[in-house]
């Protein structure tokens, strides 16, 4: 940079924003778990290997091969691993400390990821067991699931 | 296959936020460095590729903006690919196989902090399943450290260690952000950021642009004292539900370092693109590598971290290495995507 | 079993900040005090404006600063007709390429005060500005370029040199 | 020197303004099996994917080769995201090919997409940039003041454009997967229908698609043994100059013609007008074909609407120019490059069914993109180079 110029007062700069609401077609298999949702039921899908996957995919992750049958699958499950949020950011499903986890249901052979309202980090443990909290009003979607909860231990 | 090499490789200087110049002022010195040092004339350079990300800018087509630093006429050769400049670096040396084209300027930008990072990542998962719920990187890659701490035994200690050795290694590298001596005990009494991640475990936020200029066969060794051999170089993808994945190892870089041929020779040194601490440790597993390799020399990710550009500039520091003749043989990684998903390995040797 | 869900709405909103940059900096600061101010590639002696900092040709940084004249030349333009998403201003409205006399690239912006059916390339058109004490270091203080009754001026045709 | 490279297997999906039975992975997955079944392979024998697109803002999906990976059977294979602007589709090819002639890969999967329903095409193209003047013009808002140049230049008659889309619609028809299927295409309802950007009418502009399209790429030992004759990649070309620069000829641009110069000598192509049988080119704005004819060396400077009047482009013309009723008909931004290169694969395998050209044996599909800067071409043949 030449001398002349680097006397400059500093560059100008300003906020901008991108926003939209995007209107997303979710296919045959998003659609028919996200169904479920409303009736506060769980589904998976069986890959040809057998494996059930939660949340379903349209797809086997490991051959490709187009998943098949739709099967019921518990609302409670194990955690398999987990981590602690004490300063949640703005979109986050809860907006006070919590944990993000990856939640293995009964019945499903992967695990889906979402939050648990645990209240404090010292309350969570892998291998605990979680049970969904249903949102009260359900639109067929993933924030129907409110988030999970620690199992009451019996 | 054509023996193709680096044979110049420059960077700007990377900070925090550059709120002077915009992306193609950070960018045109760099090119113009990296050109200068091939020793190959702007206008004889076959091919152009570039890397880089239009959601970090937030406008579209933000990498058409970057034409202008290279000075594109007449008009030239020219690709980009919307990933991590490493990438980039991957298709000129395709390029290069086919033999009509002996030279070739790869270059990378990318201000992570234009915008909020936690949540511009979150767009690259699953649309329906998992973006809506906005989890921000940190907190994935904390889900990892912890599956991953559980699983072998390891310690949080192992982690800081990582820590600090990069940014201790990073004070002899002038273009690093975050360099100085950090005490192991300190570290791990610092509070959680996401559990188990500490503050000194995650990447920062940079800014900041790298180039490379590959050259094939002899036109290597006449302009470059000391051409960085490329030997081998592939990269692979796993599926993304972290669900679906054990998140403890990394098969595609095990696979990608299997068919570059890591094994077969002595790793002197291997700058890799892991973010966090623990990634480092994972990466290390899958290369194979054992405490003969000196790792992440320029103090790695964790000195510096611009997106799109770090995993060029792992293999531009590996490279830069084998040309001034302190390694014989070296491993550069570059990685895309949360936890790992996607890795690229890169061995390079001296002739 | 349960009924299939079709679609979903997912809102994304993403907050940044936009760094002009030293060469943009400049420009718009001299457009507060109604100057167009381009900048000169050191080898091809071209005036870019606006300028982006460096020459897209020979691949420079641009460093010294023209002033040029807020008169120019329709170089070439388009009526907008449709409305659509994103537009601040009703249609029909005339956005023209205009050659500023002593810039060497065109700068896009709204021709107004005239009939769109009138305006033709080779026009003479000048900038109107904003009222003093809306001035600011923008591009939206140009409120649009207007006809200035000079008689037209050539244009290359033939896309010089290209 | 580069090895051979053919393509052995083509899919698209169905065109539309919105396919809402689809996820974004459905509708990579549909043209993607379909190229895959095509090529008589399942998803195990691919080597690689190569997937392109255009901003990632139509979208909302930021990288989305991530997301897509188990939809493309990608897991444990190397997967790459191009993305040039509006060239993307057939840059995305040639960087597949250059996989294969390199003798890197033996079957390469390539994939180009945009699904643009999920927001709106207009507010994904325009850049918010702050400081800027209200003029925002659209799409068509750029373009159109070079086909006002244009028309000025070469003193072409003013319904040039609408002949064009009279073609084109007319072309679609045949065309089972086109978006725009415009039964009662006449002259007259062409040139009725509103000024958008004057002087582009509404019927002489693309559409906003959903859409992908998916190529199986093929080494010569790998082509030997595909179930349908394969296409021959007879040369490949990509250019890129700034957008704006003084003496610029935006009408003409000089990177398309250096791009063509190149792809006609790889291919050993003399007279481009005489040896080419079929030409895919990418035509979003009507006025845009007779323009490229002069920019691809197909007709003289300023006489390119010649060809558009003497019928020469026409489905039973001379040279046929967007037998598949073109961009004008289906637009997926980010896939309409790509369609232009697999319609010209598919006419040199005489697989193009109803819009099949009579004994097509070379066939040019053509991209561009940005600020008609970005230019992707590539020459594919029915006999081995």
């Amino acid at each position: 940079m030449s001398q002349q110029l680097s006397s400059q007062p500093p560059a100008l700069s300003a906020p901008h924003e991108l926003e939209y609401t995007y209107t997303r077609s979710v296919g045959p298999v998003t659609g028919r778990f996200f169904g479920a949702l409303i009736e506060q039921k769980i589904l998976g899908v069986r890959t040809r290997s057998g494996r059930v996957l939660v949340p379903p995919t349209e797809y086997d992750p490991d051959t490709g091969e187009a998943t098949g049958d739709f099967v019921e699958v518990g609302q409670a499950g194990v955690v398999t691993t987990w981590a602690w949020v004490s300063e949640p950011l703005r979109q986050h499903p809860l907006q006070r400390p919590f944990a993000w986890a990856l939640i293995r249901l009964d019945g499903a052979d992967t695990a889906l990821l979402h939050a648990v309202d645990a209240g404090d980090e010292s309350r969570m443990a892998t291998g605990m067991r979680v049970r969904v909290r249903w949102r009260d009003e359900r639109a067929g979607e993933i924030h129907d699931i409110a988030c999970f909860e620690p199992e009451a231990s019996p | 296959m054509r023996e193709v090499a680096v044979v110049a490789f420059a960077q700007a200087p990377i900070v925090r936020r550059e709120t002077e110049r915009n992306e193609v002022e950070i960018l045109l010195p760099v090119v113009r460095d990296a050109v200068e040092r091939s020793g190959i004339p702007k206008s004889e350079i076959g091919f152009t590729v570039s890397g880089s990300c239009d959601y970090l800018a937030g406008q579209p087509f933000a990498f058409v903006m970057a034409l202008d630093t290279i000075g594109a006429w007449p008009p030239v050769r020219e690709s980009h690919v919307e990933m991590d400049g490493a990438w980039a670096l991957y298709e000129a040396w395709v390029r290069l196989q086919h033999g009509d084209v002996d030279s070739a300027l790869v270059y990378a930008f990318g201000k992570s902090s234009l915008g909020d990072v936690g949540e511009v990542l979150a767009l690259q998962l699953d649309p329906y399943y998992l973006a809506p719920l906005w989890p921000d990187p940190v907190s994935l890659a904390a889900l990892q450290a912890r599956a991953w701490l559980e699983a072998d035994g390891h310690s949080e200690r192992e982690m800081a260690q990582v820590a600090a050795r990069s940014r201790a290694s990073a004070r002899n590298n002038p273009n690093a952000q975050l360099a100085g001596d950090f005490d192991i005990d300190d570290l791990l009494a610092e509070p959680y950021l996401v559990s188990p991640l500490r503050r000194h475990d995650c990447p920062p936020i940079s800014d900041g642009a790298a180039a490379v200029v590959l050259a094939a066969g002899d036109l290597a060794r006449r302009v470059c004292q000391q051409p960085a051999w490329i030997r081998g170089i592939d990269h692979r993808i796993e599926a993304q539900a972290l669900g679906a994945r054990d998140l403890t190892v990394s098969s595609s870089t095990a696979l990608a370092a299997e068919k570059a041929g890591v094994a077969s020779g002595p790793v002197d040194i291997a700058e890799l693109h892991a973010p966090f601490t623990h990634q480092e440790l994972i990466l290390r597993g899958a290369l194979g590598l054992d405490g003969e390799t000196q790792v992440n020399p320029s103090g790695g990710a964790l000195a510096a971290h611009p997106l799109m550009v770090a995993g060029l500039t792992r293999i531009g520091e590996a490279a830069q290495r084998i040309m001034d003749g302190v390694a014989g043989r070296a491993v550069a990684h570059a990685t895309s995507g949360p936890c790992l998903q996607q890795n690229l390995v890169c061995v390079l040797e001296a002739e | 079993m349960s009924e299939r869900v079709y679609g979903i709405k997912t809102p994304i909103r993403l907050e940044y900040t936009y760094i002009a940059g030293r060469a943009r900096s400049a420009f718009l600061r001299a457009l507060a005090e109604r100057r167009l101010v381009g900048e000169r590639c050191p080898q091809c002696r071209r005036v870019y404006l606006p300028p982006t900092g460096a020459c897209p040709t020979c691949g420079l940084p641009t460093e010294e600063r023209v002033e040029v004249s807020p008169k120019g030349t329709v170089t070439t333009f388009c009526v907008v007709n449709l409305p659509f998403y994103g537009q601040r201003i009703q249609p029909p409205y005339v956005c023209a390429s205009v050659k500023l006399d002593g810039a060497d690239t065109t700068l896009f912006h709204l021709i107004q005060d005239v009939p769109a059916g009138e305006v033709r390339m080779g026009m003479r058109v000048e900038a109107v500005w904003r009222p003093d004490e809306e001035m600011e270091a923008s591009a939206e203080t140009i409120r649009y370029f207007r006809p200035t009754g000079e008689p037209d001026a050539p244009i290359g045709l033939d896309g010089e040199g290209g | 020197m580069a090895n051979r490279c053919a393509v052995i297997g083509i899919g698209q999906t169905q065109y539309a303004a919105k396919r809402d039975d689809l996820s974004i992975a459905g509708l990579v997955r549909e043209a993607a099996a379909r190229a895959l079944e095509d090529a008589g392979l399942a998803w195990r024998d691919i080597d690689a994917v190569v997937i392109g697109k255009a901003p990632d803002m139509f979208e909302g999906v930021m990288m989305p080769e991530l997301y897509l990976a188990d939809a493309l059977g990608a897991a444990g294979k190397p997967v790459m995201r191009v993305h040039t602007a509006g060239s993307v589709g057939g840059s995305t090819a040639l960087v597949a090919a250059s996989l294969v002639q390199a003798g890197i890969h033996d079957r390469v999967l390539t994939v180009a997409f945009e699904k643009q329903s999920e927001s709106n095409a207009m507010w994904a193209l325009t850049p918010k940039i702050p400081f800027q003047p209200p003029v925002v013009a659209g799409a068509g808002g750029y373009f159109t003041p070079h086909i006002r140049a244009y028309i000025a230049r070469s003193g072409a008659p003013p319904d040039v454009g609408i002949r064009v889309a009279l073609k084109d619609r007319q072309n679609a028809l045949r065309n089972p997967y086109a978006h725009l299927r415009m039964e009662d295409a006449t002259y007259e309802a062409i040139a009725e229908s509103p000024m958008l950007w004057d002087p582009i009418r509404f019927h002489e502009t693309c559409p906003s698609s959903d859409g992908a399209c998916a190529m199986v790429l093929a080494s010569e030992p790998a082509a030997a043994n595909s179930p349908r004759p394969p296409a021959w990649l007879l040369g490949g070309a990509m250019r890129s100059e700034p957008i704006m620069f003084p003496g610029r000829d935006e009408v003409n641009p000089r990177a398309g013609r250096d791009c063509a110069a190149d792809v006609y000598r790889q291919a050993g192509i003399a007279d481009p007008r005489r040896d080419l049988d079929v030409a895919e080119v990418y035509v979003p704005f009507s006025w845009y074909e007779p323009m490229w004819m002069e920019n691809l060396g197909f007709a003289k400077r300023n006489e390119g609407w010649k060809m558009v009047l003497e019928g020469a482009t026409a489905f039973d013309g001379e040279l046929p120019v967007n037998p598949s009723g073109g961009v004008l008909s289906s637009n997926p931004i980010g896939a309409s490059g790509m369609i232009r290169f697999a319609e010209a694969a598919m006419q040199v395998r005489g697989q193009a069914g109803e819009h099949q050209v009579a004994g097509a044996r070379k066939a040019l599909g053509h991209a561009y993109g940005g600020g008609s800067q970005f230019f992707a071409m590539w020459i594919v043949g029915s006999e081995k180079p």
